[in-house]
């Protein structure tokens, strides 16, 4: 029994790794704020939370479980909503959204951010 | 692994204190030190010492960056942009 | 399987680098703030990472204290971003 | 944690105090002076408390299932009052910074000097 | 033998309370003369009743406080210091009334009375020293007090005046600071009551540093030249503040200190071994020569009279200086008799000053006839110094040849008769004006000096004549000199 | 009796702290008692602090263990001779608080009141408990409260300007401080311990030189900065001159004695551990003294602003002190002691005065200041008398400290110390004496100078006690100098280096 | 300038770095720092406190009245701030962002989260890390969460304007008080009782003090964010 909690846990963790990891791409290569802050709002939550109920799977001891998920439940609420005030206060403050130029073909990310987008 | 992770962590922090001195912008170097502060908290929890590490979260990040931010909303107002 | 944990733990430091490669370029100061943000969430999961390692479950509250206090300056910043002072003028 | 004769934990240290130094010595603009000042505080309770560390050795609390030996109880009390002294510190000198740029309209001090 | 008593304690304590309270006095100008006057007469009296005592060869001695061992605020009424503090009290006195009479319509004299009674209980404190330390105590204090009283005027020049003669007033203090603290550090006592307390073993370099600091120290007071500077600039101050201060007391401080320092830190043998004292002579015997010199040019009165000062001091200094007894004797003696016949000229010239508004020697035609009494007591002062027989100066002079012909040093009587020749040549001159020249009209209106001056005049003229006559009565002030040098030098009696 | 003294010690801080505490409550109710309640609170930490020098002048010196953890164990405060000095201290306060009411009701407005005595009371406290603790960590402490309330008191007064003195002071002070607890970490991973008599014992000579003199370097320069000792002196001028006047008496006189405090418990630890070469340093210190006393006084005389003037012959007394101390000579170690309360009474009295011309003219410089002295008498006497005991001339207190030091130096054979402190005193004379001449010998320029009324009693009652204090302290000087000999001993090498 | 800067700096780093050399490396047990003070504290600690956090311990008991004058600094913080003149009312920018509804509910669902848990923090100070401070700093923390919803002058409600100079004045007083009765009980300054049979005692005094630390603590926050946001 213990040894598939184990194998269970290791997989949530490497999940929950990969989202993180994901959501850390898209900060880094998405264009404008509001993309990015989309993208770390979901996946970090996604993945710190799946990273903890897989140390919750871990060893047996059962009060710091609770911990451990009143944790998840904390990051739940707090990543998006963080992330939804930023959103929101650069749009109310007159940040422009990114959009693809209609013309230009697909261009490495690099120029096309100096070509203008913000 | 345990002293790798401390090289990492000692390495994110000198990262982010110079990044808090390099920038240029005051709100962006506040925020930084707030980071600053939170990896610190990270240290102390490492170096086997929890209460410190609350107290830096709390009072050592949490109230010093609000009383920076404060003090940046009275005095250098055009910074917003 | 602690090295296991270490080994995810180092991960989520490195990936903390980049955020603050994001922090530093950020070309607009919400995308500073959001940066320290990412930084902190993925610090709380170390935090609770070195906790079970230790194995002392009393550690989990320090990551607790500092997932409030991550929200609540992200919170404070925005505001002083938004609107130049932190405490509202309250409801209308 | 001595790969090269000399702690990494105490050279880290005194690199952040130095640059924590440079930033109050080299930074024109009063609040990043105060950052710098804070950064150099921060330097020295690190060192503090990494004096009092043991290599994976349990906090000081001794519940259940903490064995010895334990990280020194001293070094922590002491930052922990030191890091209320440097809050308190923040709080004046920012209160103060708030007057002057009140009364001089700037934080540069190149731009203080002139004024008089 | 030491005899315990508040006395020499009380005596400038009591003057200083009364300083006090002629501040406290402020505007009314009768309680300001009745405390100036009560502290003249108290110190007076207490001066007095010590004075049976001192001849029987008592010292009254009063330890006030000892901050650590061997350091220490203490007093000691030894024959020597009684001298000085009889002379200086009586002359406050007079100096008092004299002062009442001429600062009559003058603004500030509260101010001025006040300073006035604290220096001179200062020069009290100074004859009672027991050591080195409160010594210096009164030595400085004089200065503070003595500055306001020279800058009264308040004239721009004036002030400078203040100026100059603080700076070096203070530089010597510092002198004497360095050196009561060198030999301190070399003796580990302060002592003035032994013939002597350092030790012939303390190293020659720093037992020169020592006398030099000392002696320098003092003799910007006692206005060797070349220290003197600051005292022909001090006489633009008032008149009573001029006589009592630059011929009595501040001057005489500074001799005063010469003397202690000769006889009491060094003593008469250890001097002789190091040979010190013989470079204070010949120094001493110039500054009387150049003092006379430039008083012949110096045709304002009150100059004339300052430089006359500066070389009757050497005399007290080359009396010192010699080493021998009979020199010591001089040196004491002409503390007296130098000091009533300045004052006496000094009142004279302040009474011509008051009544005629003349103040040059030139303008001095014809004055005898009009205030016979005041030039008659001038002239007593002048043969006094010039050192006519049966007047008080003939006796210094007597004794300081005498003096120098026992310490083997001839040269010095053909010094004294050289500035006995100086003295007449710039003395005669105003008495044969005074007397012998028709005023060339112009000053109908002159008249003899009001009595509150002519009284103290007088009162001074008649004490020169007594020093003059009285040598041998016991209970005169040369009898005091003779227990003086005899307790205080260690040096067998002087068989006259 | 005495016994009961002994369980004070801790109390002479837990006062002013509680009545610190208390003052904004009591502001918040009745803001016109809140000044006789600061008043109040001072003078009975004045009568504990009675009752404790009484103690150690007849029992010697004592420790007393708070929480009853003795030794390294716990914090112990240690009382000697030597930290007798807040007797004075607390007597000063006494005097500067009745003082500042006048002021307080003139400039500060009335929601400000208890937060200017709660910082005047924390001052005070911080100080003695600075005094006599005998804990590193705890010294560390307390010099941040003292430091903290300096820093606030010094922009009470002025807007703006105020504020960049006191920030300039503020980032100077939080260095020093930073230093200081740098030094005692060091001496804390050295020994393991952080009681000053444990460390000194555990200093052997085996430990390691290198953190030692780290720290020894580490303790000396922040205690030196504090202390505002020439090089490291930059912040106290204006930081003194722009405080309200008497903020600045008890800064220039007080709390710049907190450093000198430090540095003799720095030389204590370290000379009992001799494991630094204190020598060299005792000669370097003495340097660093005697070139404080010429800048300082270099620099005053061009001063026209009349509290600049005074802040910078603090600097230059307070090169005295350090001379004395330098000088490893028991009569100079004694005279150094003395001079530390009497420049306090000094520099007091000046500024309080200097305070009582510029609250009634409103004038600020000697050149407007010109002739106040026929308007106002008494306060221009007062004046006077400071200028006179500052140039150190006997009638007054500060002779006599100089006259031991002046002997020390000859003691310890370093006769040019001994030329250069006498004659460093005539460089202070000639401001002072440009003062006194403005004061007293010059028409008045302005009409408001020429018609100034005298201060209130309020303000010229503690003036004129200070000024006779001066004088009868000068004369009577004996009992500080005989008190503070036996404690000498344990403070310097006997001897000479 | 930054010529001069880097000139100092290096220096600086060039003496840490050999003052460094010889200090003793902390994991070793025999070193200075584990064998005597600390040791002791280890060793004895919960029986002479009763406390198993020996942060806390220390920082009460043994070394309590560094955390008194702790306590003052921070009292002397505030009076600090308030002694300073207004540095006039910074003109309020119009209220044209209200706080976004999602962030004005979510910080309502926290706000008693917060509270409960730094009440948690506090009560539990002795047995796992936690204590006066930190809980003091997390009603700060709460105090501008609230500030966001409630307004400033929302949020000052929430210390009535009476009670407010006496909550800031609690830690530096309650400490006095707590000193006196240790006097009183155990002849020393500060101590707590060791008898067995006065633990309750001993536990009732070291909670009074933590209490007061926090709100103490908490409220000199809120007044200090107060007086500076002013």
């Amino acid at each position: 029994m213990t040894l598939a909690l184990d194998l269970a846990s290791l997989l949530l963790l490497a999940v929950g790794l990969a989202f993180v990891a994901g959501g850390t791409l898209g900060l880094v290569r998405l264009p404008d704020l509001f993309s990015r802050a989309h993208a770390t709002g979901k996946c970090d939550s996604v993945g710190a939370s799946a990273i903890l109920v897989a140390l919750a799977l871990q060893g047996g001891f059962s009060f710091g479980d609770l911990k451990l998920l009143l944790l998840v439940a904390l990051v739940l609420v707090t990543a998006p909503t963080a992330a939804h005030a930023l959103a929101r206060s650069a749009y109310r403050t007159g940040l422009e959204p990114w959009r693809r130029a209609p013309a230009a073909g697909w261009r490495r990310g690099a120029e096309r951010r100096d070509a203008g987008a913000p | 692994m345990s002293d790798l992770f401390d090289a990492v962590m000692l390495a994110l922090l000198l990262a982010t204190a110079l990044a808090v001195a390099r920038a240029r912008d005051l709100v962006a170097a506040v925020v930084l030190f707030s980071m600053y502060g939170l990896t610190l908290c990270l240290v102390w929890q490492h170096r086997g010492a929890p209460d410190v590490a609350i107290t830096e979260a709390a009072v050592g990040a949490g109230v010093t960056t609000v009383l920076f931010l404060i003090a940046v909303a009275r005095t250098r107002r055009e910074e917003r942009r | 399987m602690t090295d296991v944990l270490w080994g995810a733990a180092i991960v989520l430091l490195l990936l903390a680098f980049v955020c603050l490669w994001r922090a530093d370029r950020g070309p607009t100061l919400q995308d500073r703030i959001l940066a320290v943000n990412v930084v902190g969430t993925k610090a709380l999961v170390v935090l609770v990472l070195l906790a079970v390692i230790a194995g002392h479950d009393y550690l989990i509250d320090v990551a607790i204290v500092y997932g409030l206090l991550n929200f609540v300056l992200t919170l404070a910043a925005t505001r002083l971003v938004e609107r130049g002072r932190i405490l509202s003028e309250g409801p209308r | 944690m001595a790969p090269f004769g000399v702690d990494l934990d105490y050279v880290a240290v005194a690199a952040l105090f130095c640059i924590g130094l440079y930033m109050l010595v080299a930074k024109s603009n009063l609040l990043k002076k105060l950052l710098g000042l804070n950064v150099m505080e921060t330097s020295v309770f690190a060192f503090i408390v990494t004096s009092g560390m043991v290599e994976g050795g349990d906090p000081p609390l001794l519940v259940a299932g903490a064995q010895p030996p334990f990280a020194s109880p001293i070094p922590q009390a002491m930052v922990l009052t030191g890091i209320v002294v440097v809050v308190s510190v923040t709080a004046v000198a920012l209160s103060l910074i708030v007057q002057i740029y009140a009364h001089y309209g700037t934080l540069e001090v190149d731009e203080l000097k002139e004024r008089p | 033998m030491g005899v315990v008593d508040p006395r020499p304690l009380l005596a400038p304590l009591i003057s200083f309370a009364c300083a006090g309270l002629v501040f406290a006095a402020g505007r009314n100008a009768f309680w300001r003369r009745f405390w100036s006057l009560s502290a003249a007469a108290v110190k007076l009296a207490l001066v007095l009743s010590m004075l049976p005592g001192t001849l029987r060869g008592v010292v009254y001695t009063f330890d006030v406080v000892a901050f650590t061992p061997g350091i220490g605020i203490a007093f000691r009424a030894d024959a020597y210091g009684m001298f000085f503090a009889l002379v200086s009290s009586t002359l406050w006195t007079l100096t008092t009334i004299y002062a009442i009479g001429y600062m009559r319509g003058e603004p500030d004299r509260s101010r001025f009375f006040g300073f006035f009674a604290l220096c001179v209980s200062t020069t009290v404190g100074v004859a009672f020293a027991e050591n080195l330390l409160t010594f210096f105590l009164f030595y400085e204090t004089l200065t503070i007090c003595t500055y306001p009283l020279v800058v009264h005027a308040e004239t721009p020049e004036a002030l400078r005046a203040g100026r100059v003669y603080l700076t070096y007033t203070l530089i010597g203090g510092g002198f004497v600071l360095l050196g009561s603290v060198m030999a301190f550090d070399a003796a580990g006592t302060l002592t003035l009551a032994q013939p002597g307390i350092l030790p012939a073993d303390a190293g020659g370099a720093t037992l020169a540093t020592i006398f030099a600091a000392l002696i320098v120290g003092f003799g910007v007071k006692a206005a060797i030249m070349p220290l003197h500077g600051w005292l022909p600039l001090a006489m633009v101050a008032p008149t009573p503040v001029s006589a009592l201060l630059h011929a009595v007391a501040v001057v005489k401080v500074g001799a005063f200190g010469v003397t202690r320092v000769i006889y009491n830190v060094f003593g008469v043998e250890l001097l002789q071994d190091l040979g010190f004292a013989t470079p204070l002579a010949w120094l001493a015997a110039f500054t009387i020569l150049a003092g006379s010199a430039i008083a012949l040019t110096q045709d304002h009165l009150k100059r004339r009279l300052a430089y006359s000062t500066i070389s009757q001091l050497s005399y007290i200094v080359l009396g010192a200086a010699l080493l021998t007894p009979f020199a010591a004797t001089a040196a004491i003696l002409h503390v007296a008799h130098q000091a009533f016949a300045k004052i006496t000229m000094f009142f004279v010239v302040g009474a011509i000053q008051r009544t005629t508004g003349k103040t040059r020697v030139s303008e001095l035609a014809g004055i005898g006839a009009r205030m016979p009494w005041s030039m008659a007591a001038f002239t007593i002062a002048a043969l006094s110094f010039v050192g006519v027989p049966l007047f008080a100066g003939f006796v210094t002079k007597w004794y300081l040849s005498l003096g120098a012909l026992q310490a083997g040093a001839g040269v010095f009587v053909g010094v004294m008769l050289v500035s006995s020749l100086l003295n007449a040549a710039y003395w005669f001159p105003i008495v044969h004006l005074a007397y012998f020249r028709r005023a060339d009209g112009g000053d109908e209106g002159v008249h003899e000096a009001p009595p509150l001056l002519l009284v103290p005049i007088l009162i001074c003229a008649a004490y020169v004549l007594l020093l003059g006559l009285t040598t041998q009565v016991p209970g005169m002030p040369f009898s005091v000199a003779q227990v003086a040098v005899e307790r205080a030098f260690a040096v067998p009696a002087v068989v006259p | 009796m005495s016994v009961a003294w002994e369980q004070l010690l801790p109390w002479a801080v837990a006062l002013p702290f509680v009545g610190a505490a208390l003052t904004p409550v009591l502001a918040a109710r009745s803001p016109r008692w809140t000044g006789p309640w600061a008043w109040g609170v001072v003078l009975a930490t004045v009568a504990v602090t009675v009752g404790l020098v009484a103690h150690v002048a007849e029992a010697g010196a004592f420790t007393y263990a708070i929480g009853g953890w003795s030794g390294a164990y716990g914090i112990e405060l240690r009382f000697d001779r030597f930290a007798a000095w807040v007797l004075p201290l607390s007597l000063l306060f006494a005097v500067i608080v009745p003082f500042s009411w006048r002021y307080v009701v003139v400039s500060l407005e009335p929601a400000r009141w208890g937060a200017f005595y709660a910082l005047l009371l924390l001052v005070m406290g911080g100080m003695i408990g600075f005094s006599i603790t005998g804990d590193l960590f705890n010294l560390f402490v307390f010099m941040e409260v003292t430091s903290l309330s300096s820093y606030a008191l010094v922009a009470v007064g002025g807007r703006g300007v105020a504020a960049w003195a006191a920030l300039k002071y503020l980032f100077l002070g939080a260095v020093a401080s930073l230093l200081a607890l740098l030094g005692t970490a060091l001496l804390f991973v050295l020994t393991g311990s952080l009681n000053l008599a444990d460390v000194a014992a555990r200093l052997g000579p085996d430990v390691a030189r290198g953190p030692v003199l780290i720290a020894f370097a580490a303790l000396v320069t922040s205690f030196l900065v504090k202390a505002a000792v020439f090089p490291l002196h930059v912040w106290l001028p204006d930081a003194h001159a722009i405080a309200p006047s008497p903020v600045s008496a008890v800064l220039s006189g007080l709390v710049v004695k907190t450093g000198i405090v430090g540095l003799v418990r720095v030389v204590q630890l370290f000379h009992a551990a001799d494991a630094v070469p204190l020598a060299g340093f005792h000669l370097a210190l003495a340097w660093l003294g005697a070139v404080s006393i010429v800048m300082g006084a270099f620099l005053a005389i061009f001063q026209d602003d009349l509290k600049l003037m005074l802040a910078y012959s603090t600097i230059s007394n307070v090169g005295y002190i350090v001379l004395g101390f330098g000088l490893a000579a028991p009569y100079a170690a004694v005279g150094a002691s003395v001079h530390v309360v009497n420049h306090a009474l000094i520099k007091t009295t000046l500024f309080l005065a200097a305070g009582a011309l510029i609250h009634q003219t409103g004038f600020r410089t000697l050149s407007d200041l010109r002739g106040v002295a026929r308007a106002m008498p008494q306060t221009a006497a007062v004046m006077a008398i400071g200028a006179v005991s500052i140039v150190g001339l006997p009638p007054t207190a500060g002779f006599l400290c100089k006259w031991y030091i002046a002997l020390g130096a000859f003691e310890a054979d370093r006769a040019p110390f001994g030329f250069a402190l006498v004659f460093g005193a005539l460089f202070i004379f000639v401001y002072y004496i440009r003062m006194v001449n403005a004061l007293y010998f010059q028409a008045p320029v302005h009409a408001r100078v020429a018609e100034a009324t005298e201060v209130p009693w309020s303000m010229r009652a503690p003036l004129l006690l200070l000024a006779a204090s001066c004088l009868v302290l000068g004369l009577l000087g004996g009992a500080p100098l005989a008190f503070v000999e036996p404690a000498v001993a344990g403070v310097l090498p006997v001897g000479g280096p | 300038m930054k010529g001069w800067a880097l000139a100092l700096v290096v220096v600086v780093a060039a003496t840490l770095a050999i003052g460094v050399q010889g200090l003793p490396t902390h994991d070793a047990p025999e070193a200075p720092i584990h064998d005597h003070v600390g040791a002791r504290y280890v060793e004895r600690g919960v029986e002479e406190t009763g406390m198993r956090n020996l942060v806390g311990a220390v920082l009460l008991n043994y070394r309590g009245f560094d955390t008194m004058v702790e306590v003052v600094v921070i009292f002397t913080a505030l009076a600090a701030v308030l002694a300073l003149p207004r540095a006039g009312s910074v003109a309020d920018a119009p209220e044209a962002l209200p706080v976004s509804p999602v962030v004005l509910f979510v910080v309502r669902l926290l706000a008693p989260f917060i509270a409960l848990f730094a009440i948690a923090l506090l009560f539990r100070g002795h047995v796992s890390p936690g204590g006066g401070f930190q809980a003091g700093a997390l009603f700060g923390a709460l105090f501008v969460a609230l500030g966001l919803v409630l307004g400033r002058r929302g949020a000052a409600r929430l210390v009535p304007e009476r009670a407010r100079p006496w909550l800031q004045a609690a830690a530096p007083l309650t400490f006095a008080a707590v000193a006196a009765l240790g006097w009183a009980l155990t002849g020393s300054f500060l101590g707590f009782p060791q008898a067995p049979e006065l633990h309750a005692v001993r536990e009732a005094m070291a909670l009074a003090l933590e209490v007061a630390i926090a709100v103490g603590g908490g409220v000199i926050l809120g007044s200090l964010f107060q007086t500076m946001e002013a």
